[in-house]
């Protein structure tokens, strides 16, 4: 192995050969630097090799040729080879990028950069306390100098004022860490980092001061809240490529200087760390809603990253082993990630967050963002969501509950303003500048992505379970994103035959429950994409987005572990994101999708943290032996998470825009497979906790009431919609409630009823969102008084919607009729008859919209201009009509399906099950056949039908205006088309049932944070003075809080 | 005025901390273990009569060439920042020409600024002083001549090279103490020699007189550049 | 006590260099204020090292290298403070190019005036 | 409880009974109705020569597919719901088709015909038509509301859903009947019943006075037939149920007739006696005073 | 002895706070300037007392030479900002 201190030596003698060059021999100097660069690199590599791969020790590289404490000693151990590694590729990457600015600036600007970078590794492996301080000196001043040199890159002065703040903040902290480190040797006799451990310094003599001085001097390197306000300006205003410098690799080794120090000052600093560590970190994502200037936003995020590290040192105390894995999956998935946001930000024009929406015509570069973005959030398969999982595990272990609440607090946020970004660029209007093309630039990036995705790999591969990207799912909805340039139909045939392919494959590996759910997903799904046939195109990010749903659903059934089960939910979760966020206007709709689904599963997370209790693996089923104190409230995070996938009331307001927004065949799949999976969540956990209770209430009791209200309040929404798709997406808030009251009631019939809506909500709801989406299609609307009678010109969705109104609201003799049937057996023998009511209340009320859809869209009067529209394609219609056929099939024969489930019930609810009586179905109360059903109404209905035929054989249909009209001739099909505010009475009457409370309640909420950030960023005044007063604000705040005065 | 009462409040809270820091502090009264390592070794180990050199130039090299590096670095940035505000230079303005005497004088005592200077790098590891404070000594020289003459020009590539050469040649011989003795740094690669004689302590007279000259260098950077800066 | 006494001044600058930086609206002044604090830190550097009775840690005719461990004082801190010296010149330099350069593309020396990058 | 083929000429039997006996009560009503006001009335007949007139003409107008299948759906619904039921308690001639389903079966029966009828009048075109939907329909759930509450508090109070079992449980004694083991629920149910019997003070739906409006607006001639029949069908067939599920059922026909007219004469009654109301009134209505009835009814059995 | 020292170390460390004071309060830049290079000077006497000759000499060519002069180069090229 190549020693250490070659980085340090390759860097400095690079630099000081470049003062030989003269000053026009600039591709020489460029070439060294990079070669050094390379070289320092290619040193770190061979030690990450050594260290992480082939078993070698940590060595102590002595200088001087004299023991550590009495002369300098560098240390090489796994981890300062891969933080030097990490700063030196971040050096060689931003010097590739910055060539055209360092070709400009000559050799001085080289050596700059080389010393930054040799400094931030003299930082990470220095054991030397004072040397740190040396190496800490050389990084400011470097720091400095770069950011003059962009100042000049820019044109502009801002840089240098940042800069200029950044210099005040330094010196006060270099007095600090002076006066720190000299009262530390002095109580100590070293200055060696090991030496001060072992000597106790806290023990010692004005040791605790001491370390205090050096702790918060260094700590403040790290840019805590609020002393941070000279690192935002710098993020703002130098080139983006210092920006990554400054927030990569400044950052990490910043970190590892505190981490070295917190061994000297022990266990009884780590509470400091966490505390200003996680206050940062909330606060700096807070502060970040409010920016509208992508790279301050970025350097908000950077220091809120920062400070989630450093949150994640100050547990070192109870995360053992795990503490670099989890540490590092943080910190490297920052660097990555922000270091590859802000080289694309050198990029795009515009600085507005908006401006990025340049990126749109580049698939690639926004497929670099997305990488970027999930590194940053934390999300499967990239490193910081396995250290998110095992940290959640350890905090919730050991009773750190408030922290972990925190930390997915800000993480929420965090997602909130960068999926918001995200949005931006897919939906606003592109500015008039594109996106600078300059193929190095776009190397760089394409580094950090390759970088992100090798990061994602190995922490998989280390993380001791299964590797996330060796899912087969996974990889083959990955696949598609290299299938990108092919014509959407041979997607669209390789996703289907991928789905059916999977299902033959797998079939036989699942019990009953699972099996329904896994056939809703693989061959419900394949069936939802033959819609998809009607597009045209390459249709750019669908497939990987919906596939990625796909093998989220799949993955989610599959998943006996729960870390596994949370993976997939996860990746269900971006997949379906994407997908909706496709829509036309479903940019806001699409956030708050993201938002309140990330939220959901953050309280996944943390109940399943809660419920594993430490245990590195914890499967599903082990949920039944979480024991009392903590069940219920496992139980209850859990059913939240669960609960906002199904879109239950007070949970629900991002459901409507999502699935109205999103495009024709992407409605069925949101919202007849997806919001399924949270009834799969609900069984599971149910399955698995039975009834639990919390402080004397039955927490399913209240399930049944939200079930109840959910039911209610979704379908006198639905009533109100002029809109039709909003109307299905309401209706479906009501469904959900439905079943999840069948759940909540927790006995045999609930279930087989709630698993009955899971396939019919499935058909009918797919199947109406194809109609009503071709409907909308052909005429251009949504809005139900804008169309009417349009029976004639589209027969087949006519009759899709018609079978599927009366499926959904239950009238016999369709299989929505089994499920009421099952549903009020299966609330004779129950408890609960208050949030019964409320579900009486609401079946008759589903009935008003589902004919409001019908008639005001089919019939009444045609519109003049649609008299010439065609039935929907024919992809939209196949499908439809599958369905019809399957409706059908399912109400003559629901056994089909049912049975199997029914015996397979009785494992968990032995009583109460239903006797499958030949054709009759019969339960403890009552019986059912719906068979004989079918045959009498079809008889009697086909006996009078044809009777009326033949009587009015020579009937003619007559003109359009040839109506009773107080004996006028209406001559306008508005004014004839009744349909506008269609149950004005029930408004009336009812209305104030339908306040939007929980949209406000929400509104409120996210207003709040805005007005708090908006608040709290006024701290940043601007004035590099303030800012000290900052610094020593912080300084004694932290000092009064540690030492308890 | 609430800013200086808030200046006021929080510099008496650091007062308080330093003031428990002070009142906490009482003088050792032996060396503690790493000095007294260095009054024991260094004579021996290290061959220089000046503990202080010792450490700064062996014991703790690493911590000195970051300190070359930092004026190395402050003369660049300082050279590239005025450089580029410099602009074309064509309209100098014309200086008021400096007295005679000052003129005559600084030529005169030029050579006797600079051989104190490079005395006082060369015995630095026998007398107080060395390399930084030798190398500013030879810089004042430089002032000097820019006091002289302020149209005055100097070789700025002399100057870039004589850094650049000086810096060069300490890492190679940091190189060396890593190849062929203890370290990196180590002063050892020449015989440490007899105690208190001008060439002895190794490789240390050569490594300060480096330094010396790179840090007379930077220093005559910096003061040059500023110096030629435009006024504004 | 002379190590107490340069001790105590050697904050007293410091607490000065504060005020004066965080008091005076002029950038140069800053730095002219920092770099009293600079000072005081070396002093208080300087003082922690110092013990009563003891040489300079050059050996010589009076200290031979024998009698060291306990004659000489604690040579570490002087190595230090020589470190920081250099390095605070470094940072002063650097800080008043910026000033410098402030001034060209500002014509001004007032901290409260470069506040355009805030919030 | 088989399928066997005997039982469709004892269901038409059935039907034929109720045709004939709804006819006839409906004018007898209508007649007393009229008495009241001091007219003179229809003459017992009338209805019959109204159906048959109407069965007699045919039409060579139609809207749309729709439109003919909208008295269809309604019939259907409107016989289905008949015989779903049994009629007659322990007679297995009359128990009609009721071995497909349940109580929940007749229940949500009831809507189909009110679905059909709906999208039959809605093809019509005529706004009227869709007034009249909205109304009746918005009148119609919040009128079945408390009797889905008074029903289920019944079936709860039983635990069964089977209709015979329930007739079976009053049987014995006038005592043992519904009207007196659980009051409440019916109570509600029979203000519900007023609901859904689309007469004053709930006839707003089809506003029979004022210029035609209402969902059969567009109908006529054949169409209009399979309405009428309908419409004295299908409250008989909803009394029957009241009849079984509060009144102790009826064990022969006369007894049903006895039950059947006395029930409906409650609507007749309370349709002299009350303006109308409009709908969100009438929906009040059902909220304010019918359900908290049927709520209570549920908690307190 | 000892007291002599004492006595001069106080005086040395009245005429630093002095200067000092000076330094961010004087009137103009150029006496701040001066008073700062002054401080220097005087610590390196100081220095010098608390058997530190490496760092004075250091302190004096250093602190308060050289950086004195970057102050006034500098300043001389700022005018009309020193009053800002």
């Amino acid at each position: 192995m190549v020693s250490a201190v070659y980085i340090i030596i390759a860097a400095l003698a690079a630099a000081f050969i470049l003062g030989f060059l003269k000053e026009q021999w600039r591709g020489l100097a460029y070439v060294i630097t990079l070669a050094a660069l390379a070289f320092m690199s290619w040193v770190s590599a061979g030690w990450v090799w050594a260290l992480g791969w082939q078993g070698a020790e940590a060595v102590d590289i002595l200088t001087a040729g004299t023991e550590p404490p009495f002369a300098i000693n560098l240390r090489m151990g796994l981890p300062e080879a891969v933080l030097t590694l990490l700063v030196n590729l971040t050096g060689l990457l931003s010097a590739l990028y910055l060539k055209e600015v360092l070709f400009r600036l000559g050799r001085r600007s080289l050596v700059v950069l080389l010393i930054a970078i040799m400094a931030l590794s003299g930082i990470i492996l220095t054991r030397d306390i004072f040397n740190l301080f040396v190496f800490f000196e050389l990084v400011v001043i470097s720091t400095g100098g770069l950011i003059l040199l962009s100042d000049d890159v820019q044109s502009n002065s801002r840089a240098l004022s940042a800069g200029f703040k950044y210099l005040i903040a330094s010196q006060i902290i270099s007095v600090l860490l002076l006066v720190g480190i000299i009262f530390a040797y002095h109580a100590t006799g070293t200055l060696n980092i090991d030496g001060m451990a072992g000597a106790d310094l806290m023990a010692l003599q004005g040791g605790v001061i001491a370390f205090f001085l050096m702790f918060i001097a260094i700590v403040a390197e790290l840019k805590p809240f609020p002393a941070n306000g000279w690192a935002l300006d710098i993020y703002e205003s130098a080139h983006p490529a210092f920006s990554a410098i400054f927030s990569a690799a400044t950052g990490a080794a910043a970190l590892y200087a505190v981490d070295k120090l917190l061994l000297i000052g022990g266990v009884s600093w780590l509470p400091v760390a966490t505390a200003i560590g996680i206050v940062t970190f909330v606060v700096s994502n807070t502060l970040a809603l409010s920016q509208s200037n992508d790279r301050r936003l970025l350097g908000y995020s950077s220091i809120a990253q920062i400070g989630l590290v450093f949150t994640v040192l100050g547990q070192r105390d109870i995360l053992g082993d795990d503490y670099y894995y989890i540490a590092f999956g943080v910190l490297i998935a920052h660097a990555v990630g922000k270091a590859g946001l802000y080289w694309l930000s050198g990029l795009v024009a515009g600085r507005g967050l908006t401006d990025w929406s340049a990126l749109r015509g580049h698939p690639l570069l926004i497929f670099a963002f997305l990488t970027f973005v999930f590194l940053l959030v934390g999300l499967p398969p990239f490193p910081g969501f396995y250290a998110k999982w095992e940290l959640a595990r350890y905090l919730a272990a050991e009773g750190r509950l408030a922290l972990l609440a925190l930390i997915l607090f800000g993480a929420l946020i965090e997602a909130g303003y960068l999926f918001r970004w995200f949005g931006y660029i897919i939906k606003r209007e592109r500015p008039a500048q594109g996106v600078v093309s300059d193929p190095l630039k776009q190397v760089v990036i394409f580094a950090a992505v390759v970088a992100g995705w090798a990061m994602a790999f190995l922490w998989g591969e280390l993380s001791g379970r299964a590797n996330l990207l060796l899912a087969l799912p996974l990889l083959f909805a990955l696949a598609f994103l290299l299938l990108e340039w092919l014509p959407a139909w041979f997607k669209n045939i390789v996703a289907i035959s991928g789905l059916v392919g999977y299902f033959a494959m797998t079939y036989t590996e699942y019990d009953p429950l699972r099996l329904i759910f896994i056939i809703i997903f693989t061959l419900g799904g394949a069936l939802t994409l033959l819609a998809s046939f009607h597009t045209s195109g390459k249709r750019i990010g669908f497939y990987p987005g919906a596939m990625l749903m796909y093998a989220g659903l799949v993955m989610l059934i599959r998943a006996t572990d729960s870390f596994d089960f949370f993976a997939a939910w996860e990746l269900l979760t971006i997949g379906s994101y994407f997908l909706i966020l496709r829509g036309k206007h479903s940019e806001p709709h699409a956030l708050s999708y993201a938002i309140f689904s990330l939220a959901g599963a953050f309280s996944i997370l943390a109940g399943f943290a809660l419920a594993a209790d430490g245990a590195v693996h914890f499967t599903i089923q082990s949920l039944s032996e979480v024991a009392t104190p903590l069940a219920p409230w496992v139980f209850i995070l859990l059913a939240v998470g669960f609960m906002t996938k199904t879109a239950a009331i007070g949970l629900h307001i991002w459901l409507p825009g999502a699935h109205a927004e999103a495009e024709t065949d992407v409605s069925p799949m949101v919202s007849g497979i997806l919001l399924k999976a949270g009834l799969y969540g609900l069984m599971m956990l149910m399955l698995g906790m039975g009834i639990q209770e919390l402080h004397g209430i039955k927490l399913n009791y209240v399930m049944l009431w939200i079930g109840a209200l959910s039911a209610l309040l979704g379908n006198l929404m639905a009533i109100f919609e002029e809109d039709a798709k909003r109307l299905l997406a309401y209706s479906s808030i009501g469904q959900m409630g439905y079943a999840l009251f069948g759940l909540a009631l927790m006995n045999h019939l609930g279930w087989l009823m709630a698993l009955m809506f899971v396939i019919n909500h499935y058909i009918y709801k797919s199947m109406l969102f194809m109609s009503v989406g071709g409907v909308a299609k052909r005429t251009g609307t949504r809005d139900m008084y804008r169309m009417g009678g349009l029976i004639t010109l589209m027969p087949l969705s006519f009759i899709a919607v018609m079978i599927g109104i009366i499926a959904v609201s239950g009238v016999p003799p369709l299989s929505g009729f089994g499920g009421r049937w099952i549903f009020y057996n299966a609330i004779m023998s129950s408890e609960y008859r208050l949030p019964m009511l409320i579900i009486f209340l609401s079946v008759p009320v589903a009935f008003l919209y589902l004919f409001r859809l019908i008639h005001t869209i089919f019939l009444g009067q045609l519109k003049d201009e649609h008299r010439r529209i065609k039935e929907a394609p024919f992809w939209l219609i196949l499908p439809q009509m599958i369905y019809v056929a399957c409706l059908l099939v399912f109400a003559l024969v629901p056994g089909i399906a049912l049975r199997h489930v029914d015996r397979y019930l009785n494992d968990f609810f032995p009583n109460g099950g239903l006797g499958w009586d030949g054709l009759l179905i019969t339960s403890q109360y009552g019986y059912w056949s719906p068979i004989n059903i079918m045959i009498i109404i079809g008889v009697i209905f086909m006996l009078l039908f044809f009777w009326l035929l033949f009587v009015n054989r020579k009937a003619q249909k007559v003109k359009q205006f040839n109506i009773v009209f107080s004996a006028e001739r209406p001559y306008r099909p508005e004014t004839t088309h009744f349909a506008w505010n269609f149950f004005a009475p029930y408004r009336k009457a009812l209305g104030f049932m339908v306040q939007p409370f929980v949209t406000l309640f929400w509104n409120t909420i996210t207003d709040f944070l805005h007005a708090a950030a908006n608040l709290v960023r006024r701290l940043y005044t601007g004035n590099g003075q303030t800012y000290a007063y900052h610094l020593l604000l912080f300084v004694v705040v932290v000092f009064f809080v540690r030492m308890g005065v | 005025m609430i800013k200086r009462a808030a200046a006021l409040l929080l510099l008496t809270i650091i007062g308080g901390i330093f003031f428990t820091l002070l009142t906490g502090y009482s003088a050792d009264e032996n060396l503690n273990l790493t000095a007294q390592y260095y009054a024991e070794n260094t004579a021996k180990d290290i061959g220089a009569a000046n503990i202080v050199t010792a450490i700064i130039v062996t014991y703790r090299g690493l911590d000195t060439l970051g300190e070359v590096t930092v004026l190395f670095l402050a003369a660049a940035i300082v050279g590239l920042v005025l450089a580029r505000s410099r602009g074309a230079g064509a309209a100098q303005t014309v200086k008021a020409p400096v007295g005679e005497l000052l003129t005559t004088g600084s030529h005169s005592l030029l050579p006797l600024i600079l051989l104190l200077g490079i005395y006082i790098f060369v015995n630095g590891h026998l007398t107080p002083g060395g390399g930084f404070q030798g190398g500013a000594v030879v810089a004042s020289a430089m002032l000097l001549l820019l006091l002289a003459n302020p149209v005055k020009r100097f070789n700025h590539r002399l100057i870039s090279i004589i850094e650049s050469f000086s810096g060069f040649s300490y890492v190679v011989i940091g190189v060396l103490g890593l190849l062929l003795a203890g370290g990196f740094l180590d002063n050892r690669i020449l015989p440490i020699g007899e105690f208190g004689q001008l060439f002895s302590a190794g490789a240390i007279p050569l490594i300060y007189s480096l330094i010396g000259l790179k840090v007379g260098a930077e220093f005559s950077s910096i003061l040059s550049n500023l110096s030629e800066a435009e006024e504004l | 006590m002379i190590a107490q006494l340069a001790m105590a001044t050697g904050f007293a600058l410091i607490l000065i260099g504060f005020y004066g930086a965080l008091t005076n609206r002029n950038i140069l002044r800053m730095i002219v204020a920092f770099s009293v604090a600079n000072t005081g830190v070396h002093l208080v550097l300087v003082a922690v090292g110092y013990m009563n009775g003891r040489t300079a840690p050059i050996l010589d005719s009076a200290v031979s290298a024998t009698e060291a461990v306990t004659r000489i004082i604690d040579p570490v801190p002087q190595a230090l403070v020589l470190t920081a010296i250099v390095i605070g010149m470094g940072v002063t330099a650097l800080m008043l190019a910026f000033a410098y350069k402030l001034y060209e593309k500002k014509r001004s020396l007032d901290i409260g005036k470069f506040t355009e990058l805030r919030w | 409880m088989e399928f066997e083929w005997i039982k469709i000429p004892y269901s038409l039997l059935t039907l034929f009974i109720v045709v004939n006996y709804g006819l006839l009560m409906t004018a007898f009503i209508a007649k007393i109705a009229a008495r009241v006001g001091r007219r003179h009335g229809i003459p017992i007949y009338q209805n019959y020569i109204d159906l048959i007139k109407n069965y007699g003409l045919r039409s060579s107008i139609t809207h749309g597919v729709m439109f003919y299948l909208g008295p269809v759906f309604r019939l259907s619904g409107g016989v289905g719901l008949l015989l779903f039921v049994p009629s007659i308690y322990g007679s297995e001639m009359f128990s009609n088709l009721s071995f497909a389903g349940d109580l929940i079966l007749a229940l949500y029966f009831i809507f189909f015909g009110t679905l059909g009828m709906a999208l039959g009048a809605a093809e019509s075109g005529s706004p009227h038509s869709a007034i009249g939907i909205t109304r009746g329909l918005s009148q119609v759930t919040a009128a079945e509301l408390p009797m889905a509450l008074a029903v289920f508090s019944v079936a709860l109070q039983y635990e069964t859903l089977s209709i015979t079992e329930i007739v079976a449980a009053q049987q014995g004694s006038v005592l043992n009947w519904t009207l007196f083991t659980n009051p409440l629920a019916v109570v509600a149910a029979m203000m519900a019943f007023l609901g859904s019997m689309m007469r004053p003070p709930f006839d707003v739906v089809l506003a029979p006075q004022e210029i035609p409006i209402g969902p059969p607006t567009e109908y006529h001639s054949s169409y209009l037939a399979l309405m009428q029949t309908n419409r004295v069908i299908f409250p008989v067939a909803k009394v029957v149920i009241y009849t079984n599920l509060f009144f102790g059922g009826a064990t022969n026909w006369p007894i049903f007739f006895l039950k059947v007219f006395l029930i409906y004469m409650v609507s007749a009654f309370v349709g002299v006696a009350f303006p109308r109301f409009r709908v969100e009134q009438s929906i009040r209505w059902f909220l304010i005073w019918a359900m908290p009835l049927g709520i209570l009814a549920i908690l307190l059995v | 002895m000892s007291a002599l020292i004492l006595a001069m170390v106080v005086l040395l460390a009245v005429v630093l706070i002095g200067a000092a004071l000076v330094a961010i309060k004087g009137k103009s830049l150029p006496i701040a300037i001066l008073s700062a290079g002054l401080v220097s000077l005087i610590a390196s006497v100081l220095f010098l007392v608390l058997a530190a000759p490496d760092v004075a000499m250091t302190e004096a060519a250093i602190g308060s030479g050289l950086t004195t002069f970057l102050f006034f180069f500098v300043l001389s090229r700022v005018r009309g900002g020193e009053n800002d």
